[in-house]
């Protein structure tokens, strides 16, 4: 545990740092995250021998003190979350289009950092909802890091979320009220079916579903994530939303009852199907290549959320491992596709889609990038995302009465192979020979490309990683 | 009822209250104004369920007074997001003519 | 003992209720601003010491009593301070813009 | 309950009701921000009369004070005019539905129990071994101690977030003889009572939040008349002092992680002085950080 | 000492009528005031009757920032005239 702690208060410890000298910040806080990672590693080497670690913080016993709890699930979602920042980071150090050394990115990267750590590890709802609140005032400070023309989003974005905030807050008093604890364990204990759990874990679930951006309560992403800066783009769409799917994910399988449970799974794999396709359906109309990529981000989250709403609909932990496959897959593939599109952004200069057009010749690393992510977010084998679905696809396909579900699922992977080909299809179009070639960096098209690559390489680990997952995903 | 139900009810019809207000509302200060309206319902739940005992709940005293903090630290973020927005659209439009 | 200061408290808390009541009416009743903030700084605050008073006599802690003299000599303070604020701010306000229009 | 109970009651929650509906429904801007402050005083009361001081305090200082400020200065950058949204049947059909949604909800929680919750009886059960005996305090600054260093942080972030905007000038008209006299006593006064509720808060309602907004109004209360020096983030003074609460509260957290008992576990003999120095450097920085995210000029932060 | 705190609750309330009828922005802020004063009386008149000193406290707070937010406002009201 004392490694997990480590690199939870690291990234915290680097960016106070940081703030207070101001010299040296990208380095610090990269060196800081590397070693967030290793400890993130260490965490993950030690919890194979130890499955299940619990830390009681100030040495207080249960109901009073506020539990962390370490399993090889949270450990691993610590060691992406480094590895994503770490990836990240030095994008945005070593492109031209990055933030500059000096900026605020950096400090406020480091925080975000550790309240998702923090976020992972915590098993109390209450401290939940102020990790909940830190992560949207991260998210909002490093979207409105690329000047006024984010504001308006940026506003959006925190209006919704203060107000989904409270939704949660007023489930969780509702069922302290009932239960008089806070501490996820001994709820799962106490709990039972009573018209006030269900009203408290409606309310919790609106305002996790509209901080996860789930469809129908998307409406805020599309706007924010395009106009951040890349690097906050890339990290808001690979690991911020997925803070409000933990939560939702443990608390529907710990205290919801299983009458209401499978009620909720039912809409949420309907929810799930019909993100599949519109979110689909908008990234295909865009005429922005950022705001496709965020729309992309909608799309396959209705795959967490169909994955979500079977596993609560049959009861069936297993389906757990898909769901974090799928969240681990999107988090890589998406650091990937949004790095390289914004560097492709900045280097023709503008944001419209028809400005790749001709890419492939131009810009061929940041163009192959992009269709390496690609192929993980529609699902070619032996991606991670393939993985995923595989996963997820085979019980579906085991009996007839489930074949509906896999048939979404199945037009959902067209939707997605539509809009990346759509990019790529225009990449690849002739490239017109009187404009002169842009200025391109090729560090920056490798750095976007190894998230990538990192996905891919999944496969090659995919029993071990399925196993990880399957342990700590079942507690 | 007792007055512990009593104010549990006007809590929850105070958020729903926030709610209503939030959704009518295209304007930041009233926005947030309604988010407030609607977090002082919430805090008015929490601490009408903490005075159901002989003596009050210190954790839930203890949650909301971290719940007044977190709304004021947001609220007083997302005002001055208002007002810059405003200066920035106010700009933009001066820069068009 | 404690039964006299009782007695003799509660005419005091009376007497303040009855000088806020007045101050209420001064602010609904009274024809414009300027009378309306004598109403309030001075009513009010009367109400508050003489409320003081008798809260003191009750209590018969010499530490509570002080603490409540400090709110009411805060509240005075602060009567007058805004009393003369306002009706400055109202003398020197242009007075083009429209008031009555739901401002 | 008797009769008075219930006209008390009554009174205090019609109260709450009109001025909520009147700081959500006014067509005019500052009116509603003048009921809301209203609101955040009768929610004082409110917190008063169902014995929770410590919030009551709390309301005082932050919901009803700096919240009111905020609003006002915010007002000047809007429109005071602001129309509710253009459909005419909306607000009568949203209101049936709030109206539904709310016989739904009563009806879902009227059977909560009586009793105080488990966790409340093992805080108040384990106050003699926190460092502190107001059981508030405690919890914040001992049990759920973990809350609280990231509620500090998310002051931080706040202002963080603040740092990047480009604001809008804030410049005010040399202030009256009179009112700067005024601002020269209440400053030093909020400063005064702001360390009093620190002290008191060991054993009595009070505390580092409490303090901090107090000692921030006072400080806002400078520079609206021009007293106050500015604080720019430039300076290193002003960042050391913004960032040494959550600073220290995270070596703490670090150090009994290291050497002690575990994370945030503060060893007996210690946890009052711990405690005590967490307190004091936490409302360094929520004064100033409150101070500056209310009222901070448009160079100040962007260095 | 209920109906009394009764009472003074209600005059706030009667006062609340001046916040909307204004007519000037100083009426309505004047309500404010009243209310901070009548406020104050309720805290001092609570403290004593459940014996909880520490709203005397909560009184002294509200006092105080009642005397910020008028100066406060009256500030922020001049420097709108001012541009």
């Amino acid at each position: 545990m004392n490694w997990a702690l480590l690199s939870l208060a690291l990234p915290l410890l680097s960016a106070f740092w940081v703030l207070l000298v101001r010299r040296a910040v990208s380095e610090t806080i990269l060196f800081a995250t590397l070693v967030s990672l290793t400890a993130a590693l260490a965490a993950f080497y030690q919890v194979q021998s130890d499955p299940v670690q619990t830390l009681l913080l100030g040495d207080w016993t249960l109901p009073l003190a506020i539990r962390f709890e370490l399993t090889s699930l949270n450990a691993l979602l610590m060691v992406l979350t480094a590895t994503i920042h770490f990836l990240v980071g030095l994008y945005n150090r070593f492109s031209r289009h990055g933030s500059g050394r000096y900026s605020d990115y950096w400090p406020l990267s480091a925080v975000l950092h550790s309240a998702l750590v923090a976020l992972w590890l915590s098993r109390d709802l209450f401290n939940w909802y102020v990790t909940l609140e830190l992560l949207t005032l991260v998210a909002v400070a490093l979207v409105t890091l690329s000047g006024p023309k984010a504001y308006r989003a940026a506003l959006g974005y925190l209006v919704l979320s203060l107000i989904a905030s409270l939704f949660y807050l007023l489930g969780v008093a509702l069922l302290y009220g009932e239960y008089g604890v806070l501490d996820l364990d001994r709820l799962s204990a106490l709990a039972v079916d009573s018209a006030n759990t269900r009203l408290a874990l409606l309310l919790m679930v609106l305002g996790l579903m509209l901080k996860a951006a789930l469809w129908p309560l998307y409406l805020w992403l599309p706007d924010a994530h395009a106009n951040a800066p890349t690097a906050v783009s890339a990290l808001l769409s690979a690991l911020v939303v997925k803070g409000p799917l933990f939560i939702l994910w443990l608390t529907l399988t710990q205290i919801a009852p299983v009458e209401f449970a499978q009620q909720l799974g039912l809409i949420f794999a309907l929810f799930g199907s019909v993100a599949l396709l519109s979110g689909a359906w908008s990234a295909l109309r865009t005429p922005y290549l950022k705001t496709l990529v965020a729309y992309s981000t909608v799309a396959q989250l209705g795959y967490a959320l169909i994955t979500l709403g079977l596993l609560l609909r049959w009861q069936t932990p297993e389906l757990a491992t898909a769901l974090w496959l799928f969240v681990i897959a999107h988090a890589l593939a998406k650091v990937s596709a949004f790095l390289a599109a914004g560097e492709m952004q900045a280097t023709f200069g503008s944001k419209e889609l028809i400005a790749v057009r001709g890419a492939s010749q131009s810009m061929p690393l940041a163009m192959f990038a992009f269709a390496v992510a690609g192929g993980s977010l529609i699902g070619l084998p032996p991606s991670g995302g393939f993985l995923a679905k595989w996963i997820l696809l085979q019980p579906l396909f085991a009996e007839p009465a489930h074949w509906p579900w896999a048939l979404a699922i199945l037009l959902g992977t067209l939707a997605s192979a539509a809009y990346v080909f759509r990019v790529v299809a225009l990449a690849f179009d002739r490239y017109d020979v009187e404009t002169e070639l842009p200025q391109t960096d090729a560090l920056a098209q490798w750095l976007s490309l190894l998230p990538a690559l990192v996905v891919w390489g999944l496969a090659l680990i995919s029993q071990p990683l399925m196993l990880w997952l399957s342990t700590g995903a079942n507690p | 009822m007792t007055e512990f139900q009593l104010f549990l009810g006007l809590g929850l019809l105070l958020f729903l209250l926030g709610v209503h207000g939030l959704v009518l509302s295209e304007h930041t200060i009233r926005r947030l104004i309604a988010i407030n309206v609607s977090g002082g319902g919430v805090f008015l739940v929490m601490v009408s369920l903490a005075s159901r005992g002989d003596s009050v709940d210190p954790v839930m005293q203890a949650l909301v007074v971290t719940g007044l903090v977190v709304a004021v630290s947001a609220t007083a973020f997302a005002l001055r997001l208002g007002s810059a927005l405003t200066r920035a659209e106010s700009s933009d439009r001066e820069g068009d003519h | 003992m404690i039964e006299f200061t009782a007695i003799l408290a509660w005419p005091f808390l009376l007497a303040g209720a009855f000088f806020f009541i007045a101050g209420t009416l001064g602010v609904l009743r009274f024809p414009d601003i300027y009378s309306r903030l004598h109403a309030v700084t001075k009513a009010d605050t009367l109400g508050l010491g003489l409320t003081v008073i008798g809260l003191g006599l009750l209590s018969g802690s010499l530490r509570t009593t002080l603490l409540m003299i400090l709110v009411w000599l805060l509240v005075m303070a602060s009567g007058a301070t805004a009393c003369q604020l306002l009706a400055r701010y109202e003398r020197e306000r242009p007075q083009v813009e429209d008031e009555n229009g739901g401002r | 309950m008797a009769v008075v109970d219930w006209v008390y009651d009554g009174l205090l929650a019609l109260l709450v009701l009109g001025l909520a509906a009147g700081a959500l429904y006014s067509l005019s801007l500052y009116r509603a921000v003048v009921f809301y402050i209203a609101l955040g005083l009768v929610l004082a009361l409110v917190w008063a009369r169902l014995g929770a001081p410590d919030l009551a305090l709390a309301e005082a200082a932050i919901g009803a004070g700096l919240t009111g400020v905020l609003l006002l200065s915010a007002l000047k950058h809007q429109p005071n005019k602001a129309r509710l949204m253009g459909w005419p049947w909306l607000p009568g059909l949203t209101g049936i539905a709030i109206l539904l949604l709310l016989i739904m909800m009563v009806k879902a929680v009227w059977g909560l129990p009586q009793g105080m919750a488990a966790v409340g009886q093992a805080a108040l059960l384990a106050v003699p071994e926190s460092g502190v005996e107001h059981p508030v305090t405690a919890v914040l600054l001992n049990f759920r101690a973990w809350d609280t260093l990231l509620e500090v942080l998310v002051v931080l972030l706040a202002l963080l977030a603040l740092r990047q905007l480009t604001l809008p000038d804030e410049t005010f008209p040399d202030a009256w003889p009179l009112l700067l006299a005024w601002s020269r006593l209440l400053a030093p006064l909020s400063l005064l009572l702001g360390i009093y509720l620190l002290w008191r808060g060991a054993d009595a309602p009070g505390g580092a939040f409490q303090s901090g907004a107090l000692i921030a109004a006072g400080l806002l209360m400078l520079r609206l008349v021009g007293l106050s020096p500015a604080l720019p983030w430039s300076r290193f003074g002003v960042r050391l002092s913004i960032l040494i609460g959550p600073t220290i509260f995270l070596l703490a957290a670090m150090a009994t992680a290291s050497l002690g008992a575990g994370w945030l576990a503060f060893p007996p003999d210690w946890s009052k002085a711990l405690i005590l120095l967490i307190e004091v450097a936490a409302t360094t920085s929520i004064a100033i950080s409150l101070a500056l995210l209310v009222g901070s000029d448009s160079r100040e932060l962007n260095q | 000492m209920l109906w009394l705190i009764s009472l003074l609750l209600l005059t706030v309330m009667a006062s609340m009528v001046r916040v909307v009828v204004g007519p000037t922005r100083a009426d309505r802020l004047l309500a404010i005031q009243l209310f901070g004063t009548a406020g104050t009386a309720v805290l001092l008149m609570m403290a004593y009757l459940w014996g909880q000193p520490a709203l005397i406290d909560a009184a002294l707070i509200i006092a105080l920032l009642a005397a910020v937010i008028t100066s406060a406002l009256v500030q922020f009201l001049r420097r709108e005239h001012h541009d």
